[in-house]
């Protein structure tokens, strides 16, 4: 009788070769939280690992270990029985004790990263179906900036996120970064992190929101203070004139189309806020939530065939004549 | 001349007859008849426990398949099997029934076979409300199909949070229907919980006090009490939902002071004790397993019960513990942590138990015990896995991912489905008078273990990686394709190794080698009997010396006499000592529980189209309980 | 498998009231989980309250005459309730009948006040999150008066036909212990519903 | 016995469910001769009762409880409700009273969107998708009443304005059945 060990433990390895990799693993830390929250798991898993293999072994153990057969089944050895009984009660006690230690060490843990600083900025992310609105507050109303799922924040400096949603239940999740926190109707919660590196981590929503779910991407792009600074100077400004016959055309498009119900470009006439704010949407680094890669193809397959890349998403399908198409690209496209 | 004379003129007792007319009469006074109405009208706890166990399985069949389909959709990157539409109402499909159409109705389904034979009783308590029960369960099951192939499958999650499930953000009836096939199921297992507990304290065979009940129906015992406990909170929950829904009340609506959280409370407060739902009969079909193949009683027989009474009340403390991310108070949060984290002790107990007892045992190696060792191994890892999310750091990053799919996985297959499977093979015997072919349960093991562990271990590193639950796609560059790809495929060959339990079953039913009373030579009541057992199960009820009774009187069973063999008695007796206080009688068939099903069943379809249909569904309703429970004039039938 | 003898049960009654019955455990099965739901649908209600900084939600408390008026009543119908059992106990059919009669009396005049009680709420079930749970919490105690009424009609009609035998009885007293508990939970879900917004 | 159950609620799933919970996201656009008819209606509020139009429209967007629901989403961001209010009419008239200007039919009410009436409501083609303008016509017709109560919108999470479509009563037989001519 043989037990089939290897493959769990092959697995096992695996995983630790392949969980600290890859584009949104929480096992690849990028900031303090982050990391502190890696390491805590790791300890977990480590204990976790040795208790199974402890378990296993004695399993194992029992089982190929040689008895003597018993004619009666109810003929018990008094003095095995009390063996059985020191043992079981010592490894009770034992997992008593690891379950206190563990208990403790999540609490320490807990304490250390709900911990608040003054933040350095503060982001108000407001989850919809299924795009994240994003907005810098600030106390001077033309300072205020928006823009959609992508948020922007300045390297090691504490970046204060507060959480809202408008229509359902969203969690926000950036795992290089810090754990998820709920974005709920009716409440606000607030998140504090750090990034400790230039980069561009890759966040989604983690709580089942609906049909685009699973496209509900963000990214937070963390840049030197000063680079943070002068991006935020620019999103602050009114959306760039079209500056020639096409681009023109596009914003001409744009406000006699369907895009102007839903969307805002400031400085324009489009003050729409049902859909995300375009009035630098070129600058971007991705479209539709962090589903594409930002580039005139993309935007133009979005444009004509939303509800082919992210099946019931609230962008209609519009009737675009093929000569209206590449204005209107150029224009959204030259939004920088 | 009224009842009560006839029944002394035909009261006829079992103390002299011999053996062959005993059992003639017995027969004929518990039989169920052969016509349609007769097999519809049936109270006998073996045939409608069978038809819940078959039941049971044709949905876990179901949500299998659903389950297949889902994971041909996550096999590639961007794949276009399945839409979002269709996908979110696979994954509630699945989630639905798997959790209140197969793993507590098959639960309560063994307990209703087995619990009665086990304390050494002729029937199970209100037997008509049993038969009842099953089909409201059944009328529950096929209205959540049938609305699903009609494309009204509900696809707001097993969990149906609020807002999403509401009026605004769920339009049409398909949540209406998620809402009320709750209410169905939870009638069922309500009613069955409630049967089960007085069996238990009720019917239990004389001498069987508390210390000498088997442990499969203490797990049974506490089971039904967690169901008594936490079921009405999903049924408060589904129906302020459905009252949200359908008449405008403002329960979970935020702008007239409603509470989204309100429902997540309700919803765990019932949620977790459900796992344990599942998982406590498992632990009861595993110490079963292991005293009979281990060849000796399960040690620890009292820290057992204890653990399992300790569990029982922990699993209320818990509900939380799936809310670490709502944004909840620091320090509440963390008392969760702490009561979660509590849970493994007991868990732990029964693990170290079990390992005593195969320790000092001399295993044989069944297929029965193959599924029981197989559960140890990832079981444990589940619950191991199980404190790792316990602690609201760690929860806050796994949470929602791919990591707690696995999690519950481990603990719900592993330590719920593979006993189950073993007690399948353990009990069929008894069951069909048959045996299931050892071979193809070796293979059926194998493949159950390996396919289990290569579609679900992936899963903890793509949540780790990043991967939440509940989507219907992920892009290319995330890099989840390879161990998706990985975990389709395990998910094949667990697939396969179900097609092969029901090819073994269909296979031993109809010509597998005749298994004889006790086949394993088992220790509990219910290998006393034939196999199958005859309608009335015991020809005179046991009397119990030991918490193993064919263990200790090897020879020839005491039994107490003097009940009537002319109309269906048992013995009822003091809940703790079980000393005989009456001569108990019970139901004859009848078709009126059917009758009372279809029009609650009815009601409550009406229902989601207009609330009135409470008021006039409830007048079939009254006219057939009353049916039910009016006398017809015959001894036998006084209820 | 071979049996021997070794007790006789033939001496035992056919039927027995409270706790000897399994019938009655049965029932406080049930009065078990619907203890639950009461006590989970008043936590509701106490949740809602402390979620919403102001309670009642824009409307004055209850008028509190029809629900004190509906406590009386049920406080007064213990005592034929509690007459209906001692005479199902002692088997005297003429008592039985008659504590009966005044039981289902007493049980159309709690539901006919339960009807004038939704109407003096103050609020409709639509109009806010505190109208919804009152409502519920109080057709949830509505629906426990109905079963019970009809359960006692039932038994009312049982007691004049030629089925009255040992067990009936005892089932006429399982009634009334169901009538306890109704009337036991009216009393705290009355300090709920009228009392809690007046705090 | 369960056969039996299964194909009578089957049926009455079918007769009463299938269609309303259709959830097409690329909708046929309406056929455009019926457009251009519609188009073509009477724009002004004349002598006598408005002329009705039927088209094959109604049955795809009146019966499918999804395309109320949109149209329920679109009224409030298209901000119909600056002008009507919560349907109770504010500089735009009420949309649940008897009173139809222009006709209560589903195509009449999508050619007033489509179009534009006089005094004040304007013309939103090309700038609101056709299956918009017909699923706001179909919510338009939800709180007049006309749509079958499984189908219309119910409550949704806000302040209460008033009850959900769903409950909403149905308008007198006169109003919903003007029993006028159909030129063609």
């Amino acid at each position: 009788m043989r037990f089939p060990l290897a493959s769990p433990a092959a697995v096992l390895v695996f995983c630790l070769l392949g969980g600290c990799s890859g584009v949104q693993s929480a096992l690849n830390p990028q900031g303090p939280q982050a990391a502190h929250l890696a390491r805590l798991f790791w300890i977990f898993t480590g204990v976790c690992t040795a208790v199974w293999l402890a378990v296993m072994l004695v399993l194992l153990v029992g089982l190929v270990r040689r008895t003597p057969a018993r004619t009666d089944p109810l003929r018990l050895d008094a003095r095995s029985e009390r063996r059985s009984l020191m043992v079981v009660a010592g490894a009770v006690v034992g997992t008593l004790l690891t379950v206190v230690a563990l208990t403790a060490l999540s609490y320490l843990s807990q304490r250390q990263l709900f911990a608040r600083e003054r933040p350095a900025v503060t982001i108000k992310v407001t989850g919809q179906q299924w795009w994240w609105d994003v907005r810098y507050e600030s106390d001077a109303p033309d300072k205020i900036v928006t823009t959609a799922n992508e948020i922007y924040v300045p390297v090691g400096a504490p970046v204060s996120v507060k959480l809202a949603a408008t229509d359902v239940i969203h969690s926000f999740w950036v795992p290089s970064l810090f754990g998820k926190q709920d974005l709920i109707p009716g409440q606000d919660n607030e998140i504090q992190f750090t990034a400790s590196r230039p980069g561009v981590y890759r966040g989604q929503c983690a709580e089942f929101c609906g049909w685009q779910h699973a496209h509900m991407g963000l990214l937070v792009v963390a840049l030197p203070a000063n680079e943070f600074q002068a991006w935020l100077a620019a999103q602050a400004a009114p959306a760039a004139e079209p500056d020639d016959a096409e681009r023109k055309r596009g914003a001409e498009l744009f406000a006699a189309k369907a895009c102007i119900m839903c969307h805002t470009i400031r400085g324009t006439s489009a003050g729409s806020r049902v859909g995300p704010d375009l009035t630098h949407f070129g600058s971007r680094k991705t479209i539709a939530s962090a589903t594409l890669p930002m580039s005139r193809g993309n935007i133009a397959a979005w444009i004509v065939d939303p509800q082919g890349i992210k099946p019931g998403v609230n962008m209609p399908n519009v009737s675009i004549a093929s000569n209206e198409l590449d204005p209107l690209v150029s224009y959204l496209a030259g939004l920088r | 001349m009224t009842s009560a004379e006839t029944a002394a003129q035909t009261d006829l007792r079992d103390t002299h007859l011999d053996d062959a007319e005993l059992h003639a009469r017995l027969t004929r006074t518990w039989r169920t008849g052969a016509s349609l109405i007769e097999r519809l009208s049936s109270v006998d706890h073996k045939v409608v426990g069978r038809r819940y166990i078959i039941t049971a399985f044709v949905f876990l069949c179901l949500g299998g398949l659903s389950a297949i389909a889902m994971r041909m959709q996550l096999a590639r990157p961007e794949a276009k099997l399945l839409g979002p539409d269709l996908y979110n109402q696979l994954f509630t499909m699945h989630g639905t029934t798997m959790m209140f159409l197969f793993a507590v109705p098959v639960m309560e389904a063994f307990g209703v076979y087995l619990v009665p034979l086990m304390v050494g009783t002729r029937n199970i308590a209100f037997p008509r409300l049993n038969a009842f029960s099953y089909w409201v369960y059944l009328f529950g099951g096929i209205f959540l199909w049938a609305s699903f192939m009609l494309k009204i499958g509900p696809d707001a999650g097993w969990f149906a949070y609020v807002p999403l499930s509401g009026p605004e953000y769920s339009p049409g009836k398909r949540v209406d229907v998620w809402a009320q096939m709750i209410t169905f199921t939870e009638v069922s297992a309500l009613a069955v919980a409630v049967e089960i507990i007085v069996t238990v304290f009720k019917q239990r065979a004389p001498g069987m006090t508390l210390d000498r009940i088997p442990l499969f129906v203490w797990s049974m015992l506490v089971t039904s009490f967690l169901v008594l406990f936490a079921m009405p909170a999903v049924m408060v929950a589904s129906t302020m939902l459905i009252l949200d829904r359908l008449v405008g009340t403002h329960f979970f609506n935020t702008a007239e002071g409603g509470d989204s959280l309100l429902w997540q409370h309700l919803f765990w407060f019932f949620g977790h004790p459900e796992v344990y739902i599942i998982f406590i009969p498992a632990t009861g079909m595993v110490s079963s397993i292991i005293a009979a193949f281990a060849r000796r009683p399960v040690f620890g027989h009292l820290p057992l019960i204890l653990a399992l009474i300790a569990v029982g009340f922990l699993s209320f403390g818990l509900w939380v513990h799936h809310m670490f991310v709502t944004g909840l108070p620091q320090l509440g949060a963390s008392f969760f942590t702490a009561s979660s984290m509590l849970i493994a002790v007991p868990n732990g107990i029964q693990i170290f138990c079990w390992l005593a007892t195969l320790w000092d045992g001399r295993p044989v190696y069944k297929t029965p015990l193959l599924f029981v060792l197989g559960f140890i191994a990832i079981f444990v890892i589940g619950g191991l896995s199980g404190v790792m999310v316990a602690s609201v750091p760690i929860d806050a990053q796994v949470h929602d991912t791919y990591f707690v799919v696995a999690h519950f996985h481990y603990v719900l297959i592993g330590g719920a489905v593979f006993p189950l499977v073993g007690a399948v093979y353990f009990w069929f015997p008894k069951i069909t008078g048959r045996l299931m072919s050892e071979r193809l349960g070796r293979w059926n093991f194998w493949l159950a273990f390996i396919g289990f562990n290569v579609a679900f271990f992936p899963m903890h590193i793509l949540g780790l990686q990043g991967m939440p639950r509940r989507v219907y796609t992920y892009l290319p560059e995330m890099g989840w394709g390879p161990l998706n790809l990985l975990s389709t495929a395990g998910a094949i060959v667990l697939f396969a190794s179900f097609v092969l339990l029901l090819i073994n079953a269909v296979r031993g039913a109809a010509r597998g080698a005749p298994a004889g009373d006790n086949p394993w030579d088992a220790g509990t009541l219910e290998w006393a009997t034939t196999s199958p057992p005859a309608p009335y199960n015991f020809p005179r009820i046991p009397f119990v010396t030991h918490r193993e009774p064919l263990w200790d009187n090897r020879e020839s069973l005491p039994v107490v006499t003097g009940l009537s063999v002319d109309v269906r008695e048992h013995v009822a007796g003091t809940v703790t000592e079980s000393f005989p206080q009456l001569r108990e009688s019970s139901p004859e068939p009848s078709i009126w529980p059917l009758l009372a099903a279809i029009s609650v069943a009815a009601a409550f379809l009406a229902s989601i189209f207009t609330p009135w249909a409470v008021v006039w569904g409830s007048i079939p309703v009254a006219i057939t309980l009353t049916g039910w429970f009016w006398p017809k004039g015959t001894p036998e039938d006084e209820e | 498998m071979r049996h021997h003898p070794v007790a006789d049960v033939s001496h035992l009654p056919t039927s027995g009231f409270g706790s000897v019955s399994p019938i009655w455990w049965g029932t406080l099965g049930f009065v078990a989980l619907e203890g639950t739901g009461f006590a989970l649908a008043a936590g509701a209600y106490l949740y809602l309250r402390q979620t919403n900084g102001q309670w009642p939600i824009g409307a004055p408390p209850p008028n509190h005459w029809p629900g004190t008026i509906m406590l009386i009543i049920l406080l007064v119908s213990l005592w034929p309730n509690a007459l209906a059992d001692r005479a199902a106990r002692d088997e005297r059919l003429d008592r039985v009948r008659l504590w009966l009669i005044v039981m289902s009396l007493l049980g159309f005049v709690a539901v006919a006040v339960r009807g004038w009680e939704f109407a003096h709420l103050n609020v409709r079930w639509d109009s806010n999150a505190y109208g919804s749970i009152v409502w519920f919490i109080l057709a949830l105690h509505a629906v426990h008066l109905i079963t019970d009424l009809g359960d006692t009609l039932v038994l009312t009609a049982l007691m004049f036909t030629r089925h009255v035998t040992g067990k009936r009885y005892s089932d006429v007293s399982d009634n009334a212990f169901y009538w306890y508990f109704v009337v036991a939970s009216w009393v705290a879900l009355y300090a709920l519903i009228y009392g809690v917004p007046r705090l | 016995m369960t056969r039996a159950v299964v194909i009578v609620i089957a049926l009455a799933a079918v007769a009463a469910g299938c269609e309303r919970e259709d959830r097409p996201l690329r909708s046929e656009p309406v056929l455009n001769d019926n457009r251009d008819a519609i188009a073509l209606a009477t724009n002004a509020p004349g002598p006598g009762a408005p002329v009705e139009y039927k088209s094959g429209a109604r049955a795809q967007y009146e019966k499918t409880a999804f395309h109320v629901s949109q149209g329920k989403k679109l009224f409030t961001w298209y901000n119909c409700s600056g002008c009507h209010a919560n349907g109770g009419g504010g500089s735009g008239p009420a949309l649940m009273d008897d009173v139809w200007i222009y006709g209560s039919a589903i195509e009449n009410i999508a050619a007033s969107i489509r179009e534009g009436r006089p005094n004040g409501m304007p013309a939103f083609r090309g700038k609101v998708p056709e299956d918009q303008i017909w699923q706001i016509a179909a919510y338009v017709r939800a709180l007049g009443g006309f749509v079958a109560s499984d189908v219309a919108s119910s409550r949704h999470d806000q302040l209460y304005a008033h009850e959900g479509e769903s409950r909403l009563p149905s308008p007198p037989a006169a109003s919903s059945q003007p029993g006028l001519a159909q030129p063609k």
